[in-house]
């Protein structure tokens, strides 16, 4: 297989295969979860502006007070590499092009240098909360295998994406067929480890927020 | 004795919910609940990390409600939980938690970790993994009706007392009255003086109420210990109790777990929601001053702090009252780092008090609450639940700080106006 | 229909800078000096290297015309204009269409091409002597 | 014309002066990315340079190349290239035909062998063994085998030759291969693209006789100085690019004003070649420039790279399982949601109310 046929094949059948088994596992992964149900609380609710849901849903984007001091690396490094995820992910114009070929939604992209500075500070930003996993006793006892693999997962597919747009290292294309193949495994695991927090954490501060917003708290 | 492994799987598997699927399903290892959590951040030991307490519980989760994790557990890939593994977790379930529920405030997930820790203790209990310290409270609970042992005698001469120092009368089992007074044990023994200040502001603001001489303890083990079914039971005296006296309202005592007990997790343990309101004490106080029932006069000069018991504020949402009513008798309050609901546990709470296998790990995690104090400069210290109110002073002894911990409504009902110059206010506001 | 009437403009995205015209800068002056060292200038194709329009347009500018400019018809018009740095020529080359097929920055006293070959200065003195002989 | 004279004397009988020459060999060396000074070195190289004979066979190919080639800079100054060499057999050029031209090949073959150049467009045809391309009753694939061992070098003109090209494209009825595929112990030069740029080619040959031998290849046997960069690296529409304009559409505001063509399908991103800054018919323009992506003609399989107007971050083929897949991923939610509230309520039916008794073992 040559490298245009590698690209071809990733661009093709390999992209069907791994979104179908995004959907699957998504689909899968959301009923299994949201559909044990929970009993409903009888005690009479006390009200109290801020306490819902919907505002610990917002709420938790920002840090408690006084964590940030106790943690800075977490808050700073993992500020950084979400929101340069998201940036990467959904305003770089073929990125875009992508989601609009599957959904037909579409919107204005950032320009590329814009995207390659936002990438470098990602992946800094990556490497950094890395080695504060390895160095940080708390976050070294608490991590296993999948946290280092879920690492791996979403540091290639970033990496990749630049090498190729830097053309480093590699012929352009073989890149981004690499690329392409990383951010499909990326997608394949992504419903069946911590990183289908994309998809809960939503649901659990809603959780959270609902559950202590019935006596008053805004959480 | 029955406890055994199966039933604590099979209650974990009762207990097991949407929302701790979605909390699991969402922990991403970031370790910023153990920053939350005075165990670790005074010990640093990584262990007392809180969702690494719910190892057993996520366990449970994964292999009996997961697809994948059926599917290991079937294959041989992962192995189920065994008795002593639960055992190990009882240090990490019991003795370094109090369910203070800060680690559930910063979740950037959303977790609500303390949800998940009182459920794990309903299988840890009934596989028989609770501490001594907290079985025997219980025991004492449900068998003598006070986890201390007291019984209504003991609660009846000190009406006597009470009734003699005051003057005023002590009503029991008075049908109809407006509130319900209820005790907690430690106030029976060691803080007497909290219902002689009820009397006096019940008195002044011309409320009736009553004592119940079969439901007078509010505090529930069952809570503490984690098993729903003993805590029904406790919980089932007061409204049991409350409905016979036909009362309005009910009211918890400075007591935090008592207030969760009663207010919120009541009604989901006995399946209805009550026919009276349960309010906490300074609620009601709060709302007294509101109506103008409440008359203080002269004002503390020391400074002063207020330690936020965890199951009344964070846990409880009882955050604003507790300033008010400070504010019309201290003239220097100061706030503690951190207030409200982001306060800090004094690290006795959720039964970790009753245990003594606690003991030197509470005494090590009270280096935050000494550091918080020693912060604001305060002389006298005020809370509102006596279970605090123990561990601050222990805490205080220990590290040979001298500062004097006060409930508030004591505090309140010394400011009181004497009877005769609110007769003549009353009679000047009537004119 | 001419080209021109084409509605396409292709507009030059602002800036448009790559830095690669001002790193040339450095290596005109090293060549330079090389030339006033030892008799060797050397050349850059402009070609060889990213070299956006408004990069072509920086360093012309900054380079400014000299005093010199020489066109050759061969194959089409060339030119050899001297710059404001003596020595250092901006060579473009095109074909007998009016293409530019390339374009240098030359580093030389004189450009190669603009001198005459011996083979070609002879065949010179040949017709000039055929001319003169002619004339005897 | 005098075909045993000094190249510089032909070319001077044909009006054209030294100059000129050196001239076009800068601009070649400059084409080469050899350093500037090279043009001269060229220039007096090729003047020496000794006539190779050259044999060039078309085998599965459209003649477009052959087009391409001879449709190099007006009035052929590559031309003049092919005068220092003696292309001796080319079916499409030469005058000869049938079997005369057929003897000129044996006859060519057998004088220089060892020492000729073999230059191939079309792909080679090796289904039912090489029937379906035949020259004078043999098949290419035949042929290629008898005179292809006994070349001084082989250069594969177009993608067909260079790659198996259009032939070789879903499902391959001929059973095209590349020449590579077929002769293995020679150097091959790809000069790939449909059809490649003819100063490619020339340059090629100005190499070789230049310098005795190839120039340096990249993995894909390509020039490394012609295909070193890809379409969009040297595109003058990059900057486009790298600011987020792009066309939409072939006629829309974006098109007019000259916009990245990336939104519909150019393949320039992963086409290695030098039409962006070479570009065609004399320099006027390349296709990008006209408005057109690039459909990536000199990679291997572009025909079957996922159509040329899809973007190359767009799906290269229609999604086949994923609406399939949501549907599983449904119905194992709901076959694990019922499992699980069965479970869990097998758990609360098999509860035993809790009493104290229960604390202990």
């Amino acid at each position: 297989m040559n490298e245009l046929q590698f690209l071809t094949w990733v661009r093709g059948p390999g992209l069907d295969i791994a979104l179908s088994i995004f959907l699957l596992g998504v689909l899968w992964r959301l009923a299994e979860i949201y559909t044990l149900g929970r009993k409903a609380d009888l005690a009479a609710p006390r009200s109290r502006p801020g306490a819902s849901g919907w505002h610990t849903i917002l709420r938790r984007s920002l840090p408690p007070p006084g964590m940030v001091k106790r943690s800075p690396v977490s808050y700073i490094g993992g500020y950084i590499f979400h929101v340069g995820l998201a940036i990467i992910v959904f305003l770089f114009v073929p990125h875009i092009k992508l989601i609009e070929s599957l959904t037909g939604l579409a919107w204005p992209g950032l320009p590329s240098q814009v995207i390659d500075a936002v990438t470098v500070v990602t992946l800094a930003a990556m490497v950094v909360v890395l080695v504060d996993r390895i160095n940080k006793p708390v976050k070294r006892y608490l991590s296993t295998f999948e946290d280092y693999f879920t690492w791996t997962l979403t540091f290639l597919p970033v990496l990749t994406g630049y090498l190729a747009v830097k053309h480093l290292f590699l012929p352009y294309t073989t890149l981004l067929a690499l690329h392409i193949l990383t951010a499909e495994l990326l997608l394949i695991f992504l419903p069946f480890t911590k990183l289908f927090h994309a998809f809960t954490a939503w649901g659990s501060r809603w959780f959270n927020g609902d559950i202590n917003a019935k006596k008053g708290v805004p959480v | 004795m029955t406890a055994s492994l199966e039933k604590g799987i099979n209650v974990l598997k009762e207990v097991i919910d949407a929302p701790i699927a979605s909390f699991f399903a969402s922990c991403v290892h970031c370790g910023l609940c153990a920053e939350a959590c005075l165990f670790y951040t005074e010990s640093g030991d990584p262990k007392y990390t809180p969702i690494h307490k719910l190892e057993p519980l996520r366990r449970v989760y994964e292999q009996e409600y997961t697809l994948l994790g059926r599917i290991k557990k079937r294959l041989n890939l992962s192995r189920p939980l065994t008795d002593e593994e639960l055992g190990q977790w009882r240090e990490l379930v019991y003795d370094s938690c109090t369910l203070c529920g800060r680690c559930s405030l910063v979740c950037p997930v959303g977790n609500d970790i303390v949800y998940m820790i009182r459920r794990l203790r309903e299988g840890m209990a009934v596989a028989g993994h609770a501490p001594e310290g907290v079985i025997g409270a219980t025991k004492r609970t449900v068998e003598i009706g006070s986890p201390m042992g007291v019984r209504w005698p003991a609660v009846a001469a000190q009406i006597k007392h009470i009734e003699a120092d005051t003057g005023l009368e002590v009503p029991v089992d008075k049908e109809g009255a407006e509130y319900m007074i209820l005790l907690s044990s430690m106030e029976i023994i060691n803080f007497p003086e909290y219902l002689g200040a009820i009397a006096k502001i019940m008195k002044q603001a011309g409320k009736t109420w009553t004592l119940c001489s079969d439901a007078f303890e509010a505090t529930n083990s069952g809570i503490q210990i984690g098993v729903s079914d003993i805590a029904r039971v406790i919980v089932s005296r007061i409204v049991n109790g409350a409905e016979r006296l036909k009362v309005k309202t009910v009211v918890s005592p400075e007591c935090g777990h008592a207030y969760t007990a009663l207010r919120w997790e009541g009604p989901n343990l006995i399946g209805r929601p009550y026919t009276f309101e349960v309010l906490h004490i300074l609620e009601v106080l709060d709302q007294f001053r509101a109506q103008g029932l409440l008359k203080t006069e002269g004002f503390e000069e020391t400074r002063l702090t207020f330690h936020d018991p965890c199951q009344i504020v964070r846990r409880g949402g009882v955050i604003e009252p507790q300033r008010n009513l400070l504010k019309m008798v201290a003239k220097d309050f100061v706030e503690m780092s951190d207030p409200g609901k982001y306060n800090w546990c004094c690290g006795g709470g959720g039964g970790v008090s009753a245990n003594e296998d606690a003991e030197a790990l509470r005494l090590i995690a009270f280096k935050r609450k000494k550091a918080q104090l020693e912060e604001t400069g305060a002389k006298t210290l005020v809370t509102a639940c006596a279970n605090c109110r123990i561990v601050l002073e222990e805490g205080l002894e220990h590290y040979q700080m001298d500062m004097p911990v006060v409930g508030l409504t004591e505090l309140i009902a010394e400011h009181l106006v004497k009877s005769d110059t609110a007769a003549k206010e009353a009679a000047a506001q009537g004119a | 229909m001419a080209l021109d009437d084409i509605p396409i403009k292709a507009e030059h995205a602002a800036g448009g800078l790559t830095g690669n015209a001002q790193a040339l800068l450095g290596e005109i002056a090293a060549l330079l000096q090389r030339l006033l060292a030892t008799g060797q200038g050397g050349a850059i194709d402009l070609a060889s290297l990213p070299f956006s329009p408004a990069d072509r347009e920086w360093l012309a500018q900054r380079l400014g015309r000299g005093e010199v400019e020489i066109r050759l018809m061969a194959g089409g018009l060339s030119t050899f204009n001297e710059t404001a740095c003596p020595g250092v020529w901006w060579v473009s080359h095109h074909n007998e269409a009016g293409v530019r097929v390339s374009e240098l920055i030359e580093v030389a006293r004189i450009p190669e091409l603009a001198l005459a070959h011996p083979d070609d200065v002879k065949m010179g003195l040949e017709r000039l002597n055929n001319l003169l002989n002619d004339l005897n | 014309m005098n075909r045993n004279g000094n190249l510089l004397e032909n070319l001077a009988w044909q009006g054209i002066s030294r100059r000129s020459f050196l001239k076009y060999c800068a601009t070649l060396a400059s084409l080469m990315a050899l350093p500037p000074t090279a043009g001269r070195a060229m220039a007096e190289a090729l003047a020496r340079a000794p006539r190779p004979s050259v044999i060039w066979l078309p085998f599965q190919e459209c003649t477009g190349c052959t087009e391409s080639i001879t449709r190099s800079h007006s009035p052929s100054i590559e031309g003049l290239i092919f005068d220092a060499i003696s292309l001796d057999y080319q079916e499409t050029l030469m005058a000869a035909a049938g079997h005369q031209a057929e003897e000129v090949l044996h006859k060519t073959v057998a004088e220089n062998e060892g020492r000729f150049v073999l230059i191939i467009d079309g792909s080679v045809a090796t289904g039912l063994d090489g029937a379906y391309s035949c020259i004078a009753g043999r098949s290419n694939l035949d042929l290629l085998r008898e005179v292809g061992p006994k070349a001084a070098a082989i250069v594969a003109v177009g993608s067909c030759a260079a790659y198996g090209g259009i032939p070789k494209a879903h499902p391959n009825p001929t059973g095209a291969v590349a020449v590579s595929d077929i002769i293995k112990d020679k150097p091959i030069v790809n000069i790939p693209g449909c059809p490649p740029i003819p100063v490619v080619m020339t340059g090629v040959l100005a190499h070789y006789l230049t310098f005795g031998s190839l120039p340096e290849l990249d993995r894909l046997g390509r020039p490394r100085a012609f295909y070193g960069e890809t379409i969009h690296d040297r595109c003058y529409r990059r900057p486009f690019y790298d600011q987020g304009k792009f066309a939409k559409t072939f006629d829309d505001e974006g098109a007019r004003q000259g916009w990245c063509l990336f939104e519909l399908g150019c393949k320039g991103p992963v086409t290695y070649n030098a039409c962006a800054h070479v570009k065609w018919n004399d320099g006027s323009s390349f296709p990008i420039q006209s408005g057109h992506g690039c459909i990536g003609c000199s990679e291997p399989d572009f025909w079957d790279a996922g159509g040329f107007y899809k973007a190359l971050s767009m799906p290269a083929d229609p999604l086949k399982l994923v609406a399939g897949a949501a549907v599983a991923g449904a119905a194992v939610g709901v076959a694990v949601s019922i499992a699980n509230r069965a479970r869990k309520g097998a758990a609360k039916a098999a509860h035993e109310t809790a009493t104290l008794a229960d604390l202990e073992k």
